[in-house]
């Protein structure tokens, strides 16, 4: 498929001409006047979204429209995780279905991910947490999802820094471990699949920020104004992630979502000492190491909504002690960088992959803390709902309209809390 | 006396720079202004509008937490039963909450020159003499703790703090200290 | 670590507050005259606000009071606060602080 | 003394040498020394290899902004610290470093094959390769590329170190300690303002402890800092801290700081905290922080010996150190002259000086030609020469025809670059301030503030020593919160300098067939920057992702400016539109623990016990955590495991006597005339009909309808609740009360006091408890008729004024003393002993729950998920049917709310009698499935039941009530457990025991 087809050869090739001859990965496109589909949203779920509808749907002319650089939204600021061991039959399908298009990505879109199926552990430190750990893990093997418990001895074999110590001030009773889960390289995400779609036609602009949804007479869409111009498109779909309530509000769409800072940082890099991703929800720890070799610490969000893609100073000290606790030998590394995202929060902290009230738009939003694992399925789903105007099964729980019937898929609740 | 009797606290260190108060009458007050006007007859409270500050007569003090809240502190020589019967005679029909704390929480005092820097290795409030005087009070965050902060004196502070927290507050005090204090 | 303006005690940390969210949403007076729809609403729809957003907070650690706040989510900047069942004021950007 | 060293002068205390070590090898240096000087002062220029290719690597810098030389410094095993800037590295005896990135030795290094394959790993190879065959990712690839990866070795032990922190105000805080910061923090002071003044330095001074020729108030540099740093420390508002990085800007001006107290020291006291963390809120902040001297990009930059002007020139006025014996200088701003002089004057042969400019003049430049120091204007560089130091240069001159006439290669050992400099706006861009670009300066300068704050000299464009010494004046005294004393003046004098510099590859750089170095420490040259943008990566963060550029531990403070200025010039756009990136949180990489400070072991999280908890300890109690409380689990004796332990207690209980610490529970004290008005809307549960001396077990659900809390509500008077919440929701419950109290419902009278801790909670359940209470309890009828099941009566109990609630959380005959917490041991002793003879027995949380799991009493959090409705739980009794409204009634009214297929709690039996369900295990209608299997439910609590002898499980069924007598099936990787679907309710149903 590809016009300069990436592979070790081709890098030999290009060596000797002094790498001159590469072209773009992908078109800067001016838009054009009009498209059948116009994606809102240069982030990697967007992106995949424009690649299969182009791919699989064989939609005619497509665009994507990124206010900044494309990947520079929570793609390109998450630490990376990658799991699909959820409670819900209804998530755990979603998940597992975007894992297992994970697992041929780099072949597919002839763009190395680096998806590294490391491995997630989920630490559990209460007699509560087994209970649900276990629920979990039973789950999802009737459902033909990995995830295995392992006592603490177990999980300390296979994260050899992780503390045991039964005398610590949560000690680690066992742990949920998702062998195929692990981490990817997120800007290959976005670049990757940028590549794939410009190759097959996909307009790709930046720097082109949404300040109008056009309808027509019926109330359907039929266009967009945006910093560059007016453009009108039969479908647009809108995968802005912490901006999708300010997008929707065009078109005078409410949804049931909040956004919230996320912070994220590494460490400086050092040689490998993390073979897996672990994660401690009771005490926030969400931690791995990159293939660069800086150790990748997601942070809980902060309390309050913004929009301005910093958090707190002590949400990153309430990790950090957290981090240390469990690995105490990390307590010597330093920070080399923290950034921080904007995430969008449903109720029930599941997304939303649907039709809105609005013919011809549609909305794929409040992932929350989990999209980067979910992109390509969600990518994939949100074209099937776009192209064929109805949900695919696997996203058709995941409604706007749940919220007003009830039909919660409540991954935070069913967490629960301790008696 | 019964065994039963003998009251028994939680373990607290002391220092020169840090000891843990006996054992006091509390009571948590809360009710609209005629209330409080009226308790205000036999027992020191502060004003709705005396915003953050302590009042004292004597051995007894009222602490203003908030608009309609206040703190009542008396010696243990006085029965909470007994300040409770002065109370609601006074107060009589006005609408209010009185509710015996004496128990729920310690008293420390954290004192000396070093008292508050010591303080600010977990409380994130200005403590210096012209923001935080004397007679101040304010519950407020002690690391991850609640406590109530009362500067009774230039160099003394009284820490209220709920009796299964006291035990981590005076540890993470001394471990404060350590870089302070020999 | 953000400084708040509680109207009762003046500027604090924020670690001693709790978040509220949106302010302003009252709860319906008689829930059961709601169809389903209206009530899903109340319960679940925001508005999100990107830009001064009016929010309710509580000074949990400290005079223990809810009240509601005008932040500009843009910047974190707050430009007022005020007590429940004080009608919202009118906006004047302020000063940063 | 080492023939690098100079004979007098700069600020090492000559009379201490100290010996330390670097890859093994001994050195001496001198107290007052970094790791670099030292180094330097020992001819040691090669002190690393860089990420990427491995090329030998020496020292560019003398500060914060080193790229290049990263070591680790070891004190022992537990205390080995990588990443370290040699160049912030303080000496002292016996320090021992370790070069890294190399192996087997920084000399020979065999990682040195990828610079000669590097033509195969241009910017973002990785992408394009690696991905056949698939399995050889994991397998291949990724470990190779892991093992290249990464710079030092992290520790293997735990940190023994204590980290401190603390918080601090101030009116005016001052970041950096040079000319301006300086001059900022008197001013401030003299208006009487609170200030704090740091500097990331071990003295204060910056520039200034380099400068030989300047003067300020008639004195020289060095004494005008000296007398300023005693003001400051003699004033009693002002806050001096040296070795301290302001690494963070955050909302509303709070600045952290990272102190580093230790790690200067031989010997430092084996407790005392290694570094503090200060957050600093501050009314105004100035920031004086300086530029940082910009790389020139030019062919084989990178040797080592090859460093900024400014660096070898604070090396020789601060340290005493030559960096060579024959140096060149390539440079585009009169500043580097002044190093090319200092160290001419110091006995170094300056073999020539290439400056980028087509015509130099001014100060400097005449005094070197004066001292007949060869110049070339309009110069360019081709390349260099050697190995692991540089031995030589080619310089050319640039002609109009865009070629390089008469080149000439100088023989040298060192070679000094100034490309101009680049303002520290790190922190004034964390702050959102606005930047703007100079032209005049060739740099980014800040403009709009977001903060109360402003900027003050070098790091705001005021280069001139004069101009930042009076910038340092204005905005310390207009950061002051007031202005009484008259504004001070400061007279300084320094060389006149012109230093607006060069941006981006020297001429002709691209023709060279030596890499030119943007990014030292990731290995970024030209080419890969020409491939980024080749490749369509335009926009600056998308350059830096693809290259990594600037991504390095140093952020790129050496790079950006060169790349981005690179990146213009290839997509030939003006610097401004291709944007800077973004600089972020810290200033300087900062140390994990001093982020988490003393919040570590029993301190990482408070650890709540109840009264009783030394008692059962002393028993031998298993703890859990609940929240943050421990919880008596099971007492087990000599030898039992838990189950036997539960097992015993579970039978003494339902045959004689239990004695259950439930001090846990929370409780809240609900008074006011509204209070039964409050609960009634606020609990499922009616409370209007509720007697004085009555309790209720209360439901409390969202507002979206799921259970949130339950608990038994107790009235002691018409205007006065006990209520008992669980123990976890404790701090939940009453926030969300607090919330309809204040925010809905104004028009209660009703006010909330949490009592969970006023009172000590002993419960005293089984068929004998009233007996053994009888001894115990004075003032009350504990008779049936007296003090039925679910009634209260204040009583003196052991001779303590408390109450006694007769409840059951276990089914059997059941009270629940409340006593204050201070006489809770004390009761619960007499308690203990008084049923001595009634073998009464001490049980735990897990017993707690077996019992109730009989009885089919639920446990908010285990057997509910937060999708559970009143009616889901089988409570749908407690639910107030005439009312006509409360959190969560109109929820519950939607239609899927009462769908016959929810899931509802029902009990399981095994069919075989024997096996123990997992909780946790899923339920399924038909057996033998395959994955995905068709589910209707899962466990949530299994035990094994003592008194019935049989396992016994609760479950939430899909349709479960109308399945009673139904069997279903437990998949479990060994197969199916066949189960029947029985009632919840397993022991005693008519409930006799309880109202015994």
């Amino acid at each position: 498929m590809s016009k300069q087809r990436f592979s070790a050869l081709s890098l030999l090739r290009r060596s000797l001409g002094g790498h001159r001859s590469w072209e773009p990965q992908w078109r800067k496109s001016e838009p054009k006047p009009a498209y059948d589909v116009v994606i809102v949203g240069g982030g990697g779920h967007g992106l995949g979204a424009a690649y299969y509808l182009a791919a699989e749907h064989r939609v005619g002319r497509i665009a994507v429209v990124e206010k900044g650089w494309i990947g520079g939204g929570n793609t390109g600021r998450n630490t990376t995780i990658i799991r699909s061991n959820y409670l819900f039959a209804e998530s755990a399908a979603l998940y597992d279905h975007s894992v297992k298009l994970w697992e041929d990505l780099s072949q597919v879109l002839n763009y190395n991910v680096m998806f590294s199926q490391r491995g997630v552990m989920m630490l559990a430190h209460t007699v509560h947490d087994v209970q649900v750990f276990k629920r979990h893990v039973h789950a999802n093997r009737c459902s033909g999802v990995d995830n295995e418990w392992l006592t603490p001895e177990e999980a300390k074999a296979f994260c050899p820094p992780l503390n045991i110590d039964p005398d610590i001030r949560y000690p680690v009773l066992g742990a949920a471990l998702q062998r195929r889960g692990g981490t990817a390289r997120h800007d290959a995400v976005a670049w990757g699949y940028a590549r794939a779609a410009s190759e097959l036609g996909v307009d790709i602009i930046e720097n082109c920020e949404v300040t109008g949804i056009r309808r027509d007479a019926q109330g359907r869409v039929e266009g967009l104004e945006t910093t560059r111009g007016s453009i009108r498109a039969g479908k647009v779909g809108v995968s802005a992630a912490g901006n999708t309530s300010a997008v929707l509000s065009l078109a005078g769409v409410r949804l049931p979502l909040e956004s919230y800072p996320l912070q994220a940082l590494v460490s400086e890099p050092v040689k490998p000492v993390f073979p897996c991703v672990a994660m401690s929800n009771t005490i926030h720890a969400y931690i791995s190491q990159s293939d660069k070799g800086d150790l990748v610490i997601g942070a809980g969000t902060d309390a309050y909504t913004s929009y301005t893609q910093r958090g707190a100073l002590h949400i990153n000290m309430h990790t950090l002690d957290a981090i240390c606790e469990l690995f105490p030998m990390f307590r010597r590394l330093r920070m080399m960088r923290n950034w921080g995202g904007i995430v969008d929060v449903t109720p029930d902290r599941s997304p939303i992959i649907a039709k809105t009230p609005v013919p011809g738009l549609y909305v794929n939003c409040g992932w929350g803390t989990g999209g980067f694992k979910a992109t390509p399925g969600s990518a994939h789903l949100f074209a099937w709902t776009i192209a064929n105007d109805a949900p695919h099964p696997i996203n058709a729980p995941f409604t706007i309209e749940r919220f007003r019937d009830g039909h919660l898929i409540d991954e935070a609740a069913a967490a629960a809390v301790a008696h | 006396m019964p065994e039963s009797a003998v009251r028994d606290v939680p373990e607290l260190p002391s220092a020169a720079w840090l000891g843990p108060l006996p054992p006091a009458t509390r009571l948590a007050f809360q009710g609209g202004s005629a209330a409080r006007a009226a308790a205000a007859r036999i027992f020191p409270l502060p004003d709705a509008q005396d915003v953050c500050r302590a009042r004292r007569d004597g051995d007894r003090a009222g602490l203003w937490l908030g608009p309609d809240e206040c703190l009542l502190i008396a010696p243990a020589t006085t029965g909470a039963a007994s300040l409770l019967g002065e109370l609601r005679a006074a107060i009589g029909t006005n609408a209010h909450s009185l509710v015996d704390v004496s128990h729920r929480q310690v008293g420390l005092e954290v004192r000396g020159p070093l008292a508050e820097r010591i303080l600010n290795g977990a409380c994130a409030l200005d403590l210096s003499l012209d923001r935080f005087p004397v007679g101040m009070c304010t519950r407020t965050a002690f690391a991850k703790a609640e406590i109530v902060l009362w500067r009774t004196e230039a160099q003394h502070f009284q820490v209220e703090v709920w009796r299964s927290f006291a035990p981590y507050v005076a540890a993470l005090l001394q471990e404060i200290a350590r870089d302070y204090v020999g | 670590m953000l400084l708040i303006p509680c109207p009762h005690c003046g500027e604090r940390p924020e670690i001693e507050f709790t978040y509220g969210g949106e302010a302003h949403l009252v709860r319906p007076a008689d829930p059961s005259t709601l169809d389903d729809a209206a009530w899903a609403d109340y319960l679940y729809m925001r508005t999100n606000t990107k830009g001064v957003h009016a929010e309710r907070w509580r000074h949990a650690r400290g005079c223990g009071r809810f009240f509601n706040a005008l932040r500009d989510t843009t910047t974190d900047q707050f430009l007022g606060s005020y007590r429940i069942g004080e009608p919202k004021p009118a906006l004047s950007m302020g000063e940063p602080r | 003394m080492s023939r690098w060293r100079t004979a007098s002068g700069g600020r090492i205390d000559r009379t201490r040498a100290l010996a330390f070590r670097f890859d093994g090898v001994r050195y001496e240096g001198l107290a007052g020394d970094t790791l670099a000087s030292a180094l330097l002062a020992n001819g040691v220029h090669l002190v690393g290899r860089s990420f990427k290719y491995h090329r030998p690597r020496g020292i560019v810098t003398a500060g914060a902004e080193e790229p290049s030389a990263l070591v680790a410094v070891r004190r022992d095993g537990a205390r080995e610290t990588p990443n370290l800037r040699a160049t912030q590295v303080e000496l002292y005896e016996g320090l021992d470093a370790l070069s890294q990135n190399r192996w087997p030795s920084l000399a020979r290094d065999v990682g040195r094959i990828n610079d000669w394959l590097s033509p195969l790993f241009p910017a973002g190879f990785y992408y394009k390769t690696f991905m056949w065959p698939k399995s050889a990712w994991k397998s291949v690839y990724e470990p190779v590329i892991r093992r290249a990866a990464g710079l030092g070795v992290a520790p293997t032990e735990p940190d023994p170190d204590r980290y401190a922190q603390c918080y601090a105000h101030c009116d005016v805080l001052v970041v950096g300690a040079g000319p301006a910061g300086l001059a900022a923090a008197l001013a401030a002071a003299d208006q009487g303002a609170r200030v704090m003044i740091c500097d990331e330095q071990s003295e204060f001074g910056g520039s200034l402890l380099a400068d030989r020729h300047a003067t300020i108030d008639g004195a020289s540099a060095a004494a005008w800092v000296a007398r300023a740093v005693a003001d400051l420390a003699a004033h009693p508002r002002v806050v001096c801290l040296t070795r301290t990085t302001a690494f963070g800007y955050f909302p509303h001006n709070l600045i952290g700081l990272a102190e580093r107290l230790t790690d200067h020291l031989d010997a430092p006291a084996p407790q005392a905290a290694r570094e503090r963390l200060w957050q600093v809120r501050a009314r105004s902040v100035v920031l004086a922080t300086g530029a940082v001297e910009r790389p020139l990009v030019f062919p084989g930059n990178d040797r080592p010996g090859v460093m900024l002007a400014g660096a070898a020139r604070t090396y020789l006025n601060r340290y005493g150190v030559r960096v060579g014996d024959r140096v060149v200088l390539v440079t585009a701003t009169d500043a580097g002259y002044q190093a090319a002089i200092d160290l001419r004057d110091a006995g170094v042969a300056v073999v020539g000086i290439a400056d980028l400019r087509p015509t130099v003049s001014g100060e400097l430049p005449a005094a070197a030609r004066a001292a007949g120091i060869e110049v070339t204007e309009s110069a360019t560089v081709l390349g260099t020469s050697g190995n692991r130091r540089v031995a030589g240069i080619t310089i050319a001159r640039t002609t109009s025809a865009g070629t390089g006439g008469d080149r000439r290669t100088l023989a040298c050992d060192a070679v000094l670059m100034s490309g101009g400099f680049t303002p520290s706006v790190h922190l004034f861009s964390q702050s959102r301030g606005k930047l703007r670009w100079s032209d005049d300066h060739q740099a980014f300068l800040p403009d709009r503030s977001a903060e109360r704050e402003r900027s003050a000299g070098a790091c705001r464009g005021a280069t001139d020593l004069a101009a930042a010494i009076a910038d340092g004046l204005e905005a310390g005294a207009e950061s002051a919160p007031t202005r009484t004393a008259a504004a001070r003046r400061i007279t300084a004098r320094s060389p006149r300098s012109a230093d607006r510099g060069y941006l981006g590859a020297v001429p002709l750089a691209s023709d060279a067939s030596q890499k030119s170095f943007v990014d030292w420490q990731h290995d970024v040259t030209i080419k890969d920057l020409a491939i980024a943008t080749r490749e369509g990566f335009r926009s600056i963060e998308h350059v830096k992702r693809f290259t990594t550029m600037g991504m390095a531990t140093d952020q790129g403070k050496t790079s950006n400016l060169n790349a981005l200025a690179i990146v213009a010039r290839a997509i030939d756009a003006p610097i401004p539109s291709v944007g800077l990136t973004t600089f972020r949180m810290p200033y300087t990489p900062t140390t994990f623990g001093a982020f988490a400070g003393p919040s570590r072991g029993d301190l990482f999280d408070p650890v709540r016990r109840t009264p009783i908890h030394a008692w059962a300890a002393a028993a031998g109690a298993v703890f859990e955590d609940v929240g943050m409380w421990k919880r008596a689990r099971y007492f087990p004796e000599r030898g039992e495991d838990m189950h036997a332990a539960v097992a015993r207690e579970c039978r003494a209980v339902r045959s004689a006597c239990g004695l259950f610490d439930a001090s846990t529970l929370g409780k809240i004290e609900v008074v006011g005339p509204g209070a039964a008005e409050f609960l009634e809307r606020l609990y499922v549960n009616s409370w209007a009909n509720l007697g004085v001396g009555r309790c209720r077990y209360g439901i409390l659900c969202r507002e979206d309808g799921f259970i949130y809390d339950d608990g038994v509500i107790a009235r002691l008077a018409a205007d006065r609740f006990h209520v008992t919440t669980t123990t976890g929701g404790a701090p939940r419950v009453l926030a969300m009360m607090e919330d309809y109290r204040q925010t809905e419902w104004p028009d209660l009278e009703v006010w909330l006091t949490s009592t969970t801790e006023q009172w000590a909670v002993i419960a005293v359940q089984g068929p004998d408890a009233r007996e053994v209470l009888r001894g115990c309890v004075e003032g009350i009828d504990l008779d049936a008729a007296a003090l039925p099941h679910m009634s209260v009566a204040a009583a003196r109990i052991c001779g303590i004024e408390g109450l006694v609630m007769r409840v059951s959380f276990s089914g059997e005959l059941g009270y629940e003393l409340n006593v204050p917490a201070d006489h809770g041991l004390g009761v619960w002793k007499a308690v203990h002993a008084a049923g001595a003879a009634h073998g009464i027995t001490c049980y735990g949380t897990e017993t707690m729950h077996v019992l109730r799991a009989e009885k089919g009493y639920i446990i908010v959090g285990q057997d509910t998920d937060g999708t559970v409705t009143p009616d889901d739980a089988g409570l749908s009794w407690a639910v107030g049917r005439k009312k006509p409204d409360f959190v969560g009634r109109r929820s519950l009214q939607r239609q899927s709310m009462q769908a016959p297929d929810r899931k509802q709690l029902v009990g399981l039996r095994p069919r075989d009698g024997r096996t123990l369900l997992d909780e946790g295990a899923q339920v399924a209608e038909r057996p033998d499935q395959r994955p995905p299997m068709r589910l209707v439910g899962h466990v949530t609590s299994s035990y094994q039941s003592a008194v019935l002898g049989v396992p016994i499980a609760l479950a939430m069924v899909a349709g479960g009530r109308a399945r009673l007598g139904q069997t279903l099936y437990i998949p479990m990787p060994g197969g199916d457990v066949e189960v029947e679907v029985v009632s919840p309710v397993f022991y005693d149903p008519k409930g006799e025991r309880i109202n015994a």
